[in-house]
Formats: C-alpha cells, structure tokens, sequence
C-alpha cells in the first residue's frame, strides 16, 4: 500500500519535477520564462511522434527533446534578441504551442483529441529485482522507468551545479547582476541562451514522461497546468533546488490524495478543486509567514541595536 | 427513470422563417435532393463512441453518396453558430452528436425547415428534428448483474468521466445490477473529471486495481484509454468493461464484456430514410431491446454458463418490465 | 615603447552623439594616470573602450606596444586590464570569493570549483595588497568602503596589471579616500598601472602622476600633475574660464515651513535608519544635509515626503501638522515639492510622455476647478511654458520621457516641481549627472526659490555643492544629525571628519 | 521571477508588421498542409465577412472578448496582470444566470440590471484574493488568480449539480434551466447570434477609453501601470489603485460572463467558454492594452475565429491555424526590435527620404507637361 503510494507520487510528481528544475535555470539566470507549460505540451507530441515513426522510444525522447530545445529557442529569439516581453511572450506561446500540437496532431496523424496507437512505444519501467524487498525504500525502486530516475537526479545535478560550478556561479550572477557578470567577461547573453535550452531539455524530458513515460499516447492538452505548478514550486523555492523537491513532491502527494478522497463518496467537482486550492493554500502560507519573518527579523533586529 | 415528454417550453420562440437564398428547397423528389451532410460533434474523433457514430455516417455517405463534411471539438459556445452557419452553406442534413449539442440544434432547427437534423443522444424539438435517447439504466442494469457475478475480489468499479445526468444513468443502473446479482459487492464509484484525459484516467484505474477492484466498468470516453493501458500493464487480474462500442478485442482477455450502443445504426438509419425521401422528424427512445445492452466476451474468455444463464434471466426481466434501475447514482 | 596603452584616435558615436572624437590617450606603466572632465564628457565611454564594453567606430588600442582588438572584457582581462566600476559590479547573495573568481575560478576537475584554494589565493591577495577582506561574508552584509575593495580584489585575481578606476571616491568617506589612495599608490609601487577617474582636482593632484582631460568628448590636455595647478586643469575641461560656483547673496529666513520632530524609522531588515531625528527650516532659507551616502539621508526623504510611512514622530509642512497615516498627496497638497534622488524610476515614468511626466506634480492641485477630469489643454501650455523656462532640450510634450539625455530629464524634474512655487521643496542631488552648465542653471533657480521665500532641503553626497547653496549645514551620520554648522563657519575638511563619524564612541576613525 | 507587469506602449505600425508576419509564418503552415495560402485566407476574409452571417459570427465571436480583455485592459493598465479572467467570467455566468431565472417577476429593465450586477459582483469577489495576495501579502497575483480558474470552474459545477440543475432532465449537458425570457438580450440581426451585448461592450470601451485618457483616476491608473514608483511618488495611493483596476477588472469579467449567458446560451452550462478568459487577455495584448486597441484586436480576433472555422468547414484544415496565427501575430507585436532587425526601419527611413525627394520632382514635371 505505502509502497503504491509512493509510487504514485513519484510518477505524478515527475513531470512537473523535471519541468520545475528547468525553470530553475531559466529564472537563475534571470529570465521569467512562463511558457513551460506550451513547451512541455509541444514535446510531449513530438515524443509520440518521433516514437510513432521509428518504432523506438529513445528516438520518442530525442525528438521530445528537440522539441523543447526548439520552443526555448524561440523563446529566446523573442526575448533576448527581439526585445520581447517575458510575460507576455511566455504566456503568449502557451496558446501558440497548444495551438501548434492540435495542429500537427489534426494534419499528421489526421486524428483530433487523442493519438493512441499501437505503433507509439512507450518508455519501458523497470525494476530492480534485489531492492524491492526493502521495507521502505523498496517503494522506490519498483516500476520506475528511466525518465522519472532522470526527474529526480536532476534535482540533485542542479543542486551540485548551483552550490559547486562555475557554470552554477555565471548562471546566479547573470540573473542577479548581469552587469557584474560581464565585467568579468561572462557571456550574460550566452548564459541566458545557454540556461533556457537547459530549461527546454528538462521540459522536453518532462512532455516525454507524460506522453511516452506514464502513458503512450498524446492527448490535445495534456499538460493540464502543470507547467504552472512547476512556476509556483520554483517560486516557493526561492532558488533552493532542494525546495523545489520537496514542494513538487508535495504537489504529487495532494493530487494522489485528491485521487483517493473521491473513494469517500465526495463531488468530484469539489475533489477536483484540491490540488488548486493546495497551491493557492500554499502561497498563502508561505506569503504570510515570510512577511511575519520578516516583521520578527525587524523587530529582534530593532531590540539589539535599540 | 422519468421518461421526458418533448417540451415545447424548451423551445425557442422564434418560428421566423429561414433565410431562403442560403437553404437549398427540395423535399419530395430524391433525384434533385439535396446531398449533402455534416456530422458534428463536441468531442474529437478519436473517442471511441464519436468513431462509432461516425463509421455509421460514413456507410451511409459511401452508400447514398453524400457530400460530406465534418466539424469536429466545437467548443461550447460555438455550437449553434456552428449550425448556423452549416444550414446556410445549405448542407441538408446535420447529424448532431451527443447532448451537448441538443440545445443548439433545438434552437436552431425551427429557423431552417429544410434542413433536417438528427441527433444521435438527444432531443430537441422541431419538425425536423430526429432525437434518439438512450435509456441507459436498463442496459447497464444488466451489465451490472454480469460484473456482479464475474468479480473474484467481490469489489467492482465504475470510473466515469463527468458525474452528469447520462453517466448518473449509467451508473445508477449498474451498481443496482451488481448488488442484484451479488449483494456483498462493494461497487467504488469515481470520476475523472474529464472525458478527455487518459493520464488521469490510468492514475484513477490504477487506484481502483490498487483498492483490489478486479472489474471496472469505464465510462469516460477518451480518458478510458488510459484504463486500457494500465490494465495491460497490470496483466491479468485486472478487467474492464468497455462502454458503446464493442471493445472486447482491446485487451483480449481482459476485457470482460462491453456495454455496447449501436449508434452507428441509428445514425445510418437516419441518413437512410433521408436519402430514401421519407425523414420524419421524431423523438425515438431506444434501450435493451434496441440493442443498448451487455454483450459479454464470449469470444476472449470463457463465461461460465450459470452466469451466462443468470444475464440472459436479467435481461428477460428488463424487457419484461419486472425491474426499475436507478438513473442516479446514490450519494452520501 | 615605454607606454603601456596607446588609444589612438578612437571615435565612437552614439546615435547623433559622439562620445569619443578622435581622442588619443596614452598611459605610463607604473604610473597613476588621471583622467578628468565633466560629466559626459566621455570618460567612461573611452574606459569601457579600453575595457573592451564598447567597440570604438574608429582608432586602434596597443597594449604594451601591441596592437589589441578589444572586443570584450573577456579579451581585455586577457591582455591585463582590469576595471573597477562607477556603480558597483557585485553580485549581492554571493560571497566576497565567490565574486572574486567570478570570472576564471580554480577548478578540480571538469566545472567544479575548488573552493578552498580559491579562499586560499583570495587571503593571499588580500595580504599581500593591504586589502582586508572577510573571504566568507556576503558581499550584501558588506559597506560600501569593502565593496570597493572586493572589487580592486575582483580586478588584481583576474590578473590586471592596468587597473581603471571609474570615480571611486564618489560614494567614499574622506578618511576612506585616503586608504584607497594608500592602497593605490601600493599598487603602483608594485608595478601596476592605474587609470583613475574623478571629478575632484583636489583628489587629481594628490595621486596622480599624469592627467588627461576630456571635453565634449575631445582631449584637450595632457598634462603632467608636477606641472600644473587646479585652475589649468578647470580651464581645460570647460573650454574657457567660466565660474564654477555661484554666487549666494544673504537671503531674510521668515516663518519655520518645513519641521522634524523625533523621528525614528526602521527599515524593512529592522535596522534604525533614522535615530531621532528633529529639525526646521525657515521661509527662504536653505538648509544642507551632509553625510556620506547611506547615512539614512534617502530615509529621512522618503519620510518627509510621505513615500514611506512607517515611522514614529511628527512632520510639519506649511503648519500642517503629518502623521504617518498622511501619505504623500496629502502633503504635496500643502506645498510640498520634491526632486527626487532617482530620477530614473522615481522621478519619471521613462515610457510616458513629457506631458504625463509633468503633469504627475500638479493633476490633484486646487489650480484644476474640476473635481474628476484633467484639462490636457491646458496642462500642455502649462508643461511647454514650464520646460522652456528651464531651457529643457525637446520636439514637443508627446516625446516619450526616454528620449530625453540624462541632464535634460533632471532639469525636467526640477522644472516641474519647482513651478508650482512651492512652500517646501526637497532636494534630493539636484544636479546628480547633469554638466557643469546645467548645474549652474540648477543652482541658480534654487537660490531664486529661496529669495521668493522657499524652505529648502538640500540633501547632496557632494560637499561643494552643499557648501555652495547651504545657509545652514547639518551633518547626518548613521541615522543621526550629529552636528550643525555653516559653511562660514567650517571648511569642508571639519565637515568631512564629521561625516565619518567622529563622535562615533568606537572611535574607529583617526 | 519577475512577474510585475509594465505597460509600454505598442507602436501601429509594429503591430500592422507583426499582422504582416503573422499571416506569413500562417501561410507556411497551410502550405506544409498542401493548400493554396491565398485561397485558404480568401475563405477565411469570405467566412468573417463575406455575408450577414458572417460579419454576424465576426461580432459575435468579437463580443466576449471585448469584455474579456477589457478586464484585462483595465488590470494591465493598472499594472496588474489578470491572469483569472476566466474564473470570474465563470461565477458572473452562474449568478447572471441564477438572477435570470430566479429574479423572474422583477420588471425587465431591473431584472436585466440585476443579472448584470449580481455578475458583476461575483467577478469582482473572485478578483479580491489575487488583489489580496499582491498588495497586502507582497507576492504574485498572476499565477494564483489563474489557480482560481481552475477553481471557479469546478465549483460551479459543483453549485449546479448540486442545486441548480433544473427538473426532469434528461442526460442533458450540466446546466441550469434557461434564464427568464424577458433578460435574454435582443438579436441585432435576427436570427444570428450577435446581440446588444455587443453594444454595450462599445460603449464600456468608449467610456474606459475616456476614462483612462481624461480622468484623474484614469491618469492614477495609467501611471501606476507605467511606473509605480513614479506614481507613488507623486501622491497616488498606488496599492489602492491596484486594488481597485483589479476589482474592476474582475467585475467586467464577470459581466462578459452576464452577457454570453443573457445572449447566447441563456443558461449557464459547464465549460460553455472556449478560453474566452484567455483569449481575452491576448485581445487586450493586442491592442497594446489600450480600449480602442482592444477594440481592433477583438474584431481582428473575432474575424479570424469566424474565419477559420469556414477553413475547417470547407478546407479541413484546423482551425487549431487561428491560434497559431494569433499567438504568433502578439508575440511579434512584443518583440519591438524585430523591425530594427529586418531592416523595416531603414526601409521605412529610406521610402520617406525618396518620397521627399520624388515629390518635387514630379511637380516639375507636372508643371513641365
Ligand atoms: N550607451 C549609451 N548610449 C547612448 N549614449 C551614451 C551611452 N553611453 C554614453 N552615452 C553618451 O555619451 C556621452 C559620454 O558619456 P560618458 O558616460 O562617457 O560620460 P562621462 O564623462 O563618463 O560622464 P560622467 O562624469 O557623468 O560619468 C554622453 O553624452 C552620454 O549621453
Ligand atoms: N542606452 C542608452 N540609450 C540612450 N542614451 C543613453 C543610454 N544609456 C545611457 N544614455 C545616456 O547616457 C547618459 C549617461 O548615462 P548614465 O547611465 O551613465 O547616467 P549618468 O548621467 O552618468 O548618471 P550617474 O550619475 O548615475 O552616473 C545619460 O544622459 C543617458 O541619457
Ligand atoms: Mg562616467
Ligand atoms: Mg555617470
């Protein structure tokens, strides 16, 4: 039971993970990237498409990738060179990319709504025959499959970038003081680049797992605002990738309660509502906690030097 | 279940007559008909009970050789603008699926009499107007009864999409056929919320297999993919019942039995009597004896033949009158 | 070749100005090399040249006698030149090292950074130039003399042996001038070649060995520092004798317009910015505030104005007496006018037309008779009368605020809110990057507020300016007024050893 | 991140480019189908405005975006970005609707008005914790209002099956009975769907456009949007304003909610808007946040949906194509530097110098002749 529990969180909160350390990078090195949600949806079609044509899931991943890659390139080419603004762009290409799957979807496949089909394969899940055994870990270790190993490694990857390289440092001075970071002859332009197709591979990873990962099918608007969710983890994080961690996995845990409270016998409608009112809920907290921090700081800061 | 007596409260007050440039006239004589038909739907093709309605649209297309076209995933709101817009170009005939759409067509049906309309799954009213209801209930009554005496774990489940009035129906019906058939059958009720996300449907599926369910009777068009796919994974053990079409084939084996509807009939069946000059319009109800009904998965798996008797008993019943499912589905 | 850099007729325009005309700037190694010029005259322009930020439209750069193309920083650290900044090139949440090696840290293996030899060669360095640092503090927990100094740090790892310095001494205390000079002339002893920037003849004359000065973008001097004096080099930077400062002549003071009482005011990290704060000021009467940038100069401000509302005590504009539930319109209804330290985002909205600009100071004023709408009509003739009298360079009122030049918008500003005649007017670095002209003409029209009876604020980081338009100085130091005199009374060396502090129980300075 | 929203303003003749881009990056992909771009546009101009009922579903599909991105208008220019139209114009639809139905009774004119306001007011109380949350709490209003949308729409759902559902029905759509005859708005050509929503939704924009250019509280708004600082600087309550472009912003959504469910679906149904909210928001974006912007940036939008689903029709190509052309057409509009970088600037410069010197020349001629 703990064990399918666990799993359960893990495989939920996988996407929105992968997606979540993406944004990371992009909101480091200073730029507001809000169309994660249309870059995930993107590569979760190509991941099905290039599955469907060659037969091969790590062909699926690559073309997932790509995709990704390509709508942060796109991104950037607005932004970065054409002067766009974030905001508006980012929320601009959700609609664009949503668009653009339906599109293709309808055009390629000559198919609306769903694409299943024996020829996608899907990502394979393994299991790590000695491990499951294990009381409490065993949960984790059963039925994984490579890209949710992925999701939570880079947590780890971007930590270790972070806190240790000097890729981590260009990144977190090109966000905070890009000019610092050119005196010393680091490419902020460059940077940037650089941390939105980091941004545009982990989303890529991100659409693969939803559409070739978990399932292995892309559905017209898959991504049902997760990508949203991984900006408001990597808000709440405040540029702890260890925090983005454990908020996504508290995301996973509310969506599979949500899923289980319907059991209960309880409106759907109201369930449904959960993992929203979970973020807002969250927000809330962590809002109101931070400015009562802030006013004990004041106030103790105030008492010594009174 | 109340049957409903067509409304005329429902209906527009508007009987202003149609724009005549736009509507082709021809009634009477099939030579100079006009042939030409749309099939409209909310959902996208692709859900399994749209492609049943539209393989019917299309053997009539082939058959009779009509023009066709097809509007696929309107959205709300565009619905009646959409057939607005379809009787202008002067199409004869529009096939409407599904419910969401009987509003649009019953307002403006009454603005374009030489357009006919049929609407597979709903009512609307009008002279031109073919509406078909499906009493559910009866159907999966018997469905119910099935599951009840096919579960080992004495645990089944319904996962709908959307908890409305249809699957309230569908649900409804089952759960009384299962605790009919097997009183200590714990029947888990659940929705996705969606007809159209097959993520959440495996999550909800795998939960159900997970609470020991062996049986779930997925209701939720698209997002029943998902089922499909995390019963495979499962293996054996882990059954489903398909739902409109025929789906025993899916996962043979697996897939005990479907609740099939035969919309693709009713569909053909309206384009026929319009291509043959005869279009009537009417407020048809059909149900088990029309074909709504259980059809089990002899070919796949072996059904005992005491269960076999005991859904044949059922159905006798139903068409006998003696039994009066629920159309909803009881609620703490 | 005895010269470490020879820029060569380097010319570089922006749009429609030209920075740099065929400017042609030489330095010695081992020297200190000043570089003098008014504001905008296009000092920092042929610095960040040198520093490979701009690529000149003309003219060629040797370093040490080899011709260099200098496309980016990354290619003029290589050839050895370091620069320290105008505004502060620091990455606030990292650590002093960790901004140290920003640029080329020692690693372990692949990308990693090896950490504690980069600690290691930071307390190096820092020993052996005198500059002590705290190699773990947060660059953010730091004052602004260390920054400096992590800066310098930031420079010499990265291997400079020409080290430019863009107007250092302006954010600096003068017993914090003194030490960087020290450390300067340390750093020429052991060979390296500096580039200083600034706006002070007294600080030129001092350090440096050689001069150059810089007018409209043209050079019109080089001069050996032995072999000058401060007039020369004035005369050299405007293009001919003008007068530096104005003339002030004694003004009566009438009723108390603008009063303090006890205020106190914590900012947002709890820390007191303001320590029981009172004072007045008269009817035509100036009144300077003194300090050192940060001193809770831009807090006293905020305060008086209304901008920031939680404090303790009481503000009095125009006999009105202000609680902190009074924000700033209300006290703008009283007279109250205010040039604001930043006129970047606060004293104009960048995107908006000269005419909204301008209208942001007067649109709830009691000269509108309608309660609800805004005359357009008649705030244009107001804003173009307005601008003109203040020689503002523009088309027309519709021009978006931007287009304007740095010095242009500050007269703007001023123009503004001096033009509703106002009964107290705060003055917050009135002539903060506008020319010498300018600054002039800015000075000017203060006094003529003062002589119409005026109360002003004058709040300055620049003690001449202070010293020139104040009738009374009072010196802030760590939230407090700590002294009062005026500018008969003390030089700016007495002032100067108050702004850091002097009272100060640790005794820390001297 | 960087969420705080600043208005600029938007150049014509960026846009007019950008429309110009737009329809080209479009053309490419009708291409990649296999058609003809200018026939496939030709049918598109013919179904937006080819007939009555095509300029009638031009204004129709015009109508709720006018609503919608007037309340986002009015939050951008107040430097709020209204990411919850959506939700708010979901609760102003089921308390439109649930006035219309259960205010049966009250005289017309005061029935129609209290569907409006008791809209209205639910959209404005949907807005109130986002405001909350940026003004009082410090944090981000955007991505919790469009938390709410997700919110919105499910209680609704819920309030209607729960309650609302009307007797004897009959495996219909979720929705509420039909509101009472007298608050179904006039057809302004009958039969089409295009009603006085639409002119009412004109004359909010005319009086937003006055009201924003000629007002104080107008001029307090536009200022607060450009330049926040600036404005409290010089004596605008600048959290109030915020409060208030957001509460408004959220009671217009609601009111587009009033106007679809009076005009159209005279019920409220579940999920009865295709992204209205959205779309909205990209309307307002198009129009550079200014009313009679937004007023061409909704037709524009109008007409291509009317458009495109004529190119569904009779082409089979997706209208899936509108929206791709549409996000392309605002995010080239954003995109300021593009010009500079095509070159459409020097072009531009460089047309103008040859026109001034043409000109004369042809008047010698003239004179020549
Ligand atoms: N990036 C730029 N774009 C356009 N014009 C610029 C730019 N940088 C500088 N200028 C212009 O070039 C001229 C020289 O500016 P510069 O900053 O070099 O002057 P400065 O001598 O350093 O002045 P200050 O004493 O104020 O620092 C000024 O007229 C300025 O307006
Ligand atoms: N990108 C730019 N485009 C146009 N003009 C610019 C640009 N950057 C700077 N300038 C102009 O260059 C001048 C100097 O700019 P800068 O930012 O150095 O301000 P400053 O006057 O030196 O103020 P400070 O006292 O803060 O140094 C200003 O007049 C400004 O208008
Ligand atoms: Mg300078
Ligand atoms: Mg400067």
């Amino acid at each position: 039971m703990v064990n399918t529990w666990i799993i359960a969180i893990l495989r939920l909160s996988a996407p929105i993970l992968l997606c979540a350390v993406g944004s990371l990078f992009c909101d480091r090195a200073g730029v507001t990237n809000i169309s994660l949600e249309g870059t995930m949806l993107l590569a979760a079609f190509m991941g099905v498409f290039g599955s469907y044509y060659s037969g091969s899931w790590i062909i699926g991943i690559l073309c997932a990738v790509a995709a990704g890659v390509l709508a942060s390139l796109f991104f950037a080419l607005i932004t970065l060179k054409f002067g766009g603004a974030e905001l508006v762009v980012g929320f601009t290409m959700n609609v664009l990319l949503d668009g653009l799957t339906v599109f293709m979807l309808r055009s390629i496949f000559k198919v609306s709504g769903s694409l299943v089909s024996e020829k996608v394969i899907g990502v394979p899940s393994f299991t790590i025959p000695g491990l499951t055994k294990i009381p409490v870990i065993g949960g984790f270790v059963t039925d994984l499959n490579i890209l949710v190993v992925l999701a939570f490694i880079s947590v780890f990857l971007a930590h270790f970038i972070f806190k240790r390289t000097h890729l981590g440092l260009k990144v977190l001075s090109s966000g905070e003081n890009p000019q610092a970071a050119a005196t010393v002859g680091i490419n902020v332009y460059g940077i940037r680049l650089l941390a939105l197709v980091i941004t545009g591979v982990l989303c890529g990873l991100a659409g693969a797992q939803l559409s070739l990962g978990y399932l292995s099918m892309f559905t017209e608007g898959m991504t049902a605002g997760r990508g949203f969710i991984a900006l408001v983890a990597v808000m709440f994080a405040r540029g702890s990738s260890m925090r983005v961690l454990l908020v996504t996995l508290l995301f996973g845990a509310a969506e599979m309660m949500s899923n289980y409270l319907q059991l209960f016998q309880y409106s759907s409608y109201l369930i449904l509502m959960i993992p929203y009112l979970c973020v807002i809920l969250l927000t809330l907290l962590q809002l109101i906690l931070e400015q009562q921090g802030k006013k004990k700081r004041m106030i103790s800061a105030r008492e010594k030097t009174a | 279940g109340e049957t409903p007596a067509p409304s005329s409260a429902d209906a527009p007050a508007s009987d202003a007559p149609a724009d005549e440039s736009a509507a082709p006239a021809d009634d009477a004589a099939a030579s100079d008909m006009n042939m030409s038909a749309a099939f409209v739907t909310v959902q996208p093709l692709g859900d399994p009970t749209i492609d049943l309605c539209y393989a019917g649209f299309t053997k009539a297309v082939e058959e009779f050789g009509f023009e066709k076209t097809t509007v696929v995933e309107a959205k709300a709101g565009e619905y009646e603008e959409n057939f607005r817009a379809l009787c202008e170009e002067g199409y004869g005939l529009i096939i409407a699926n599904m419910p969401e759409l009987q509003e649009a067509v019953g307002r403006v049906a009454p603005d374009y009499p030489d357009t006919k309309f049929m609407i597979a799954l709903g009512e609307a009213a009008g002279d031109n107007v073919i509406s078909t209801w499906n009493i559910e209930q009866y159907g999966t009554y018997i469905t119910g009864v099935y599951a009840g005496l096919m579960t080992k774990t004495n645990k089944v489940a319904f996962l709908g999409g959307v908890d409305n009035d249809q699957l309230g129906r569908v649900g409804g019906g089952f759960i009384d056929g299962v605790k009919a058939s097997n009183p200590d059958c714990e029947v888990e009720v659940l929705f996705v919320g969606s007809f159209t996300d097959p993520t959440k449907g495996k999550e909800m599926a795998s939960l159900l297999y997970n609470e020991g369910c062996d049986i779930i009777f997925q209701a939720c068009a698209q997002s029943g993919l998902g089922v499909f796919e995390i019963a495979k994974e499962l293996g054996e053990g882990h059954n489903i019942i398909g739902i409109d079409v025929d789906q025993n084939g899916n996962i043979p084996g697996q897939v005990i039995g479907s609740f099939v509807t035969p919309y693709d009939q009713w569909v053909y069946e309206a384009m026929k009597e319009y291509a043959e000059g005869k279009f009537e319009g009417r407020v048809i109800y059909r149900s088990v004896a029309e074909g709504t009904t259980l059809k089990m998965a002899t070919d796949y798996i072996d059904v005992p033949q005491e269960v076999i008797d005991a859904v044949d008993e059922a159905t006798q019943k139903v068409l006998n009158g003696e039994v009066e499912p629920s159309d909803t589905i009881k609620k703490a | 070749m005895d010269k470490c850099v020879q820029m060569i007729g380097i010319t570089k325009r922006f749009g429609d100005v030209t920075a740099n005309s065929q400017v042609n700037f030489t330095c010695s190694p081992g020297h200190i090399h000043g570089l003098i010029g008014e504001n905008g005259a296009g000092k920092t322009t042929l610095m960040k040249i040198l520093y490979g930020m701009y690529t000149p439209d003309e003219g060629e750069i040797h370093i040490n006698g080899e011709p260099v193309k200098l496309t980016s920083p990354k290619t003029a650290i290589k050839y050895g030149i370091g620069m320290v900044h105008q505004h502060f090139t620091l990455v606030p949440s990292l650590s002093v090292v960790q901004n140290i090696i920003l640029g080329r840290p020692p690693k372990k293996t692949g990308d990693v950074i090896d950490m504690k030899a980069a600690a290691q060669q930071v307390i190096q360095m820092s020993e052996a130039y005198n500059l002590k640092v705290d190699p773990y503090a947060i660059v953010d927990d730091l004052p602004v003399g260390i920054r400096q100094r992590v800066e310098i740090l930031k420079a010499l790892y990265l291997g400079a042996d020409i080290l430019i310095l863009d107007e250092p001494t302006a954010i600096l205390t003068p017993q914090e001038i003194n030490q960087l000079f020290l450390t300067l002339t340390e750093l020429k002893n052991k060979g390296k070649s500096i580039i200083l920037i600034t706006h002070k003849l007294a600080e030129m004359m001092s350090v440096t060995d050689d001069i150059t000065i810089l007018c409209n973008g043209i050079v019109t001097g080089h001069l050996q520092t032995e072999k000058t004096n401060e007039e020369e080099i004035a005369r050299m930077m405007v293009g001919k004798d003008t007068k530096l400062t104005v003339t002030k002549q004694d003004n009566p003071t009438g009723q108390v317009k603008l009063k303090v009482e006890n205020l106190n005011y914590y900012n947002k990290f709890g820390v007191k910015m303001l320590n029981d704060v009172s004072f007045e000021v008269k009817a035509g009467e100036i009144v300077g505030i003194a300090g050192v940038q940060g001193n809770g100069q831009t807090e006293l401000i905020d305060v008086i104005s209304g901008f920031e509302r939680d404090y303790e005590g009481t503000v009095v504009i125009n006999d009105a007496v202000f609680s902190p539930s009074n924000g700033v319109a209300q006290r703008r209804r009283q007279g109250l006018s205010h040039i604001p330290e930043d006129r970047q985002t606060r004293g104009a909205a960048l995107d908006a037309s000269l005419l909204q600009n301008y209208t942001m100071s007067n649109f709830e004023g009691e000269g509108e008779k309608k309660k609800y709408f805004i005359n357009w009509g008649k705030q244009k003739k107001r804003a173009e009368r307005c601008l003109n009298d203040f020689k503002v360079k523009f088309d027309k009122v519709e021009i978006p605020a931007y287009s304007l030049s740095g010095g242009n918008l500050q007269k703007s500003i001023v123009a503004r809110e001096m033009e509703m005649g106002p009964k107290v007017l705060i003055a917050a670095q009135p002539s903060r990057g506008v020319d010498i002209g300018a600054t002039i003409f800015i000075h000017e029209r203060l006094l003529d507020r003062r002589g119409e009876g005026t109360a002003i604020l004058l709040v300055s980081y620049e003690l001449s300016e202070i010293m020139s338009l104040s009738d009374r100085i009072l010196v802030m130091y760590n939230g407090r007024i700590i002294g009062e005199t005026t500018p008969k009374e003390s030089t700016e060396e007495d002032i100067g050893l108050l702004m850091a502090g002097l009272h100060n129980s640790k005794g820390e300075v001297q | 991140m960087n969420f705080d929203f600043r208005q600029k303003p938007i150049k014509v003749k960026t846009a007019l480019f950008a429309v110009m881009l737009g329809l080209l990056a479009g053309a490419v992909l009708i291409l990649f189908t296999g058609n003809n771009p200018l026939v496939i546009y030709g049918y598109m101009f013919k179904g937006a405005f080819g007939s009555a009922s095509s300029i009638a579903s031009t204004l129709r599909w015009a109508t709720p975006l006018l609503y919608a991105g007037l309340a986002a208008t009015i939050a951008f220019r107040g430097g709020m970005f209204n990411f919850g139209v959506e939700g708010q114009l979901y609760v102003g639809a089921l308390a439109a609707a649930l006035v219309g139905i259960y205010g049966a009774g009250l005289p017309k004119i005061i029935h129609i008005l209290a569907c409006m306001l008791a809209a209205m007011a639910a959209g404005l109380v949907w807005a109130i914790l986002p405001a909350i949350i940026r003004v009082k709490l410090g944090g981000n209003e955007a991505i919790p209002a469009m938390m709410l949308n997700y919110v919105a729409m499910n209680l609704c759902d819920f309030l209607v099956q729960r309650f609302f559902l009307p007797e004897n029905t009959f495996g219909q759509t979720m929705a509420t009975a039909n509101v009472a005859e007298q608050v179904k708005l006039a057809k302004i050509i009958p039969p089409y769907t295009v009603t006085y929503g639409f002119v009412i939704a004109f004359v909010l924009i005319v009086v937003a456009h006055f009201m924003l250019k000629y007002t104080k509280a107008g001029y307090r708004i536009s200022m607060t949007g450009m330049n926040s600082e600036f404005a409290q600087y010089g004596g605008v309550d600048v959290n109030g304003v915020r409060v208030k472009v957001m509460l408004l912003s959220g009671a217009v959504a609601g009111l587009c909610g009033a106007v679809e469910v009076m005009g159209v679906t005279w019920r409220y149904e579940s999920g009865f808007s295709p992204d209205f909210g959205i779309e909205g928001i990209l309307a307002s974006l198009l129009g550079g946040n200014e009313p009679f912007g937004l007023l061409i940036g909704a037709l524009f939008m109008g007409a291509v949906k009317a458009g495109s689903l004529v190119v569904e029709r009779s082409a089979g190509i997706p209208r899936a194509l509108a929206e791709v052309i549409k996000a392309l057409i605002i995010c080239f509009v954003s995109a300021r530097l593009l010009s500079e970088y095509l070159g459409m600037d020097r072009l531009e410069k460089w047309l103008k110098g040859k026109l001034k010197r043409t000109a004369p020349a042809g008047a010698n001629q003239v004179k020549e002749g």
